[in-house]
């Protein structure tokens, strides 16, 4: 699955995006596992309440499933205009 | 004439032309009464900005701007919409982004326009970082913005 | 850049260009981020229509006009404002006028922008009528365009 | 003092604006003084509601006195825009 990182999330973890193979069945459970990599992510993922996330390039919340998910994106909210 | 309506987003990294888009929008419509446009414009409050870096999402972001504009095509009766937003690098009063609504009556294109700019600016994928002589930061999205979205 | 605020009415016969006017519209300010620009188009909703005739009062419509620009930069916090009007015969397609507003925030840009086109179409002394073929008339106001005042 | 008249009111009464020696204190007693003179104003004036007048250039209402005033302006409802 690709995982994506933009704005500071993308500064704080170090990469716009990698590759990861995971089990989790939910955003959330994905979220898990990438804090307990390394310190970056832990603190990438410190407060979810200032975090947003896609699934397939489409807006949702962490309890969203990841079954057949191919791209998963995290970032902070959206500044445009 | 009555052309199909049509439904326009450009999402570049190149500087646009507000004043030949603005004129060229619905131009062959001459059932349209009503046009609005909006820009945004990279603002300098304190004389400081020296440079706005926009980061974006590349293949979201034009469908999130699609969704958005089809959308705001719905709910109001419009006959065009055009929606252009800019990623990069930009200097202080460089337009960011413009969105057109031409419809038949102003309340449908007031409010369209309204829409649209409201949902783009937080649902849109789209990260603004102003940098100020050596520092940079990435713009807080507002409360007020967020809230904005209620009224639709 | 805040040069002083601008308030700019101009009420002429001959044809104004839209593009230009937007571009050029507060393009020297890098303190507003918000630029809402509304243009009314002669409108040809069943194909008919040969020419508009717009009737005003000279030197009322000047005082008329400043004075509701004057309110709109009272009640918003705007940089800049920018009302042309025609007057005179024109045709389908063509630009009749159209108004502009500049601020930091959005909101003011959008209510401002509503504010001068509620009050330009109801109390500024601009009359239309229509000629379709040989019969023409004058435009009736509307009760919707009326009750568009009362929102504000 | 200067009557004027737009759109169809000056169709009706056939002149875009015209002197008028009035002793009349208001635009109302104005309006019964024109209306007196000839079937194309009582005709132009038949129905107020459908009226607008301005005195001096300011928009204004029937009721609004006439004192100094050196211009009344009589027209339909506005449609700018």
């Amino acid at each position: 699955m690709d995982v994506l990182y933009f704005a500071w999330v993308r500064e704080r973890i170090g990469l716009p995006s990698e590759k990861v193979d995971t089990g989790a069945s939910t955003v959330a459970e994905l979220v898990e596992e990438l804090r307990a990599r390394e310190d970056r992510y832990a603190v990438a993922f410190s407060d979810l309440a200032a975090l947003r996330v896609a699934v397939d390039q489409e807006l949702t919340d962490f309890d969203a499933p990841l079954d057949g998910a191919r791209e998963v994106a995290f970032f902070p909210p959206m500044t445009g205009g | 004439m009555r052309p199909a309506g049509g439904m326009q987003v450009r999402v570049q990294e190149t500087a646009f032309d507000f004043g030949a888009e603005a004129a060229a929008f619905a131009r062959n419509r001459t059932d349209l009464g009503a046009i609005v446009t909006f820009s945004g414009i990279v603002r300098d409050v304190d004389g400081g900005l020296t440079v706005m870096e926009i980061e974006h999402y590349p293949g979201m972001t034009e469908k999130a701007l699609e969704k958005i504009a089809a959308e705001a095509s719905t709910r109001w009766s419009l006959g065009e919409v055009l929606v252009i937003h800019r990623y990069g690098r930009m200097g202080p009063g460089e337009q960011i982004m413009m969105v057109a609504t031409a419809a038949r009556h102003r309340k449908d294109a007031f409010e369209a326009a309204e829409y649209l700019m409201d949902y783009l600016k937080s649902r849109a994928p789209f990260w603004k970082k102003e940098q100020t002589g050596r520092d940079s930061s990435w713009v807080a999205a507002t409360d007020e913005d967020e809230d904005a979205l209620k009224r639709w």
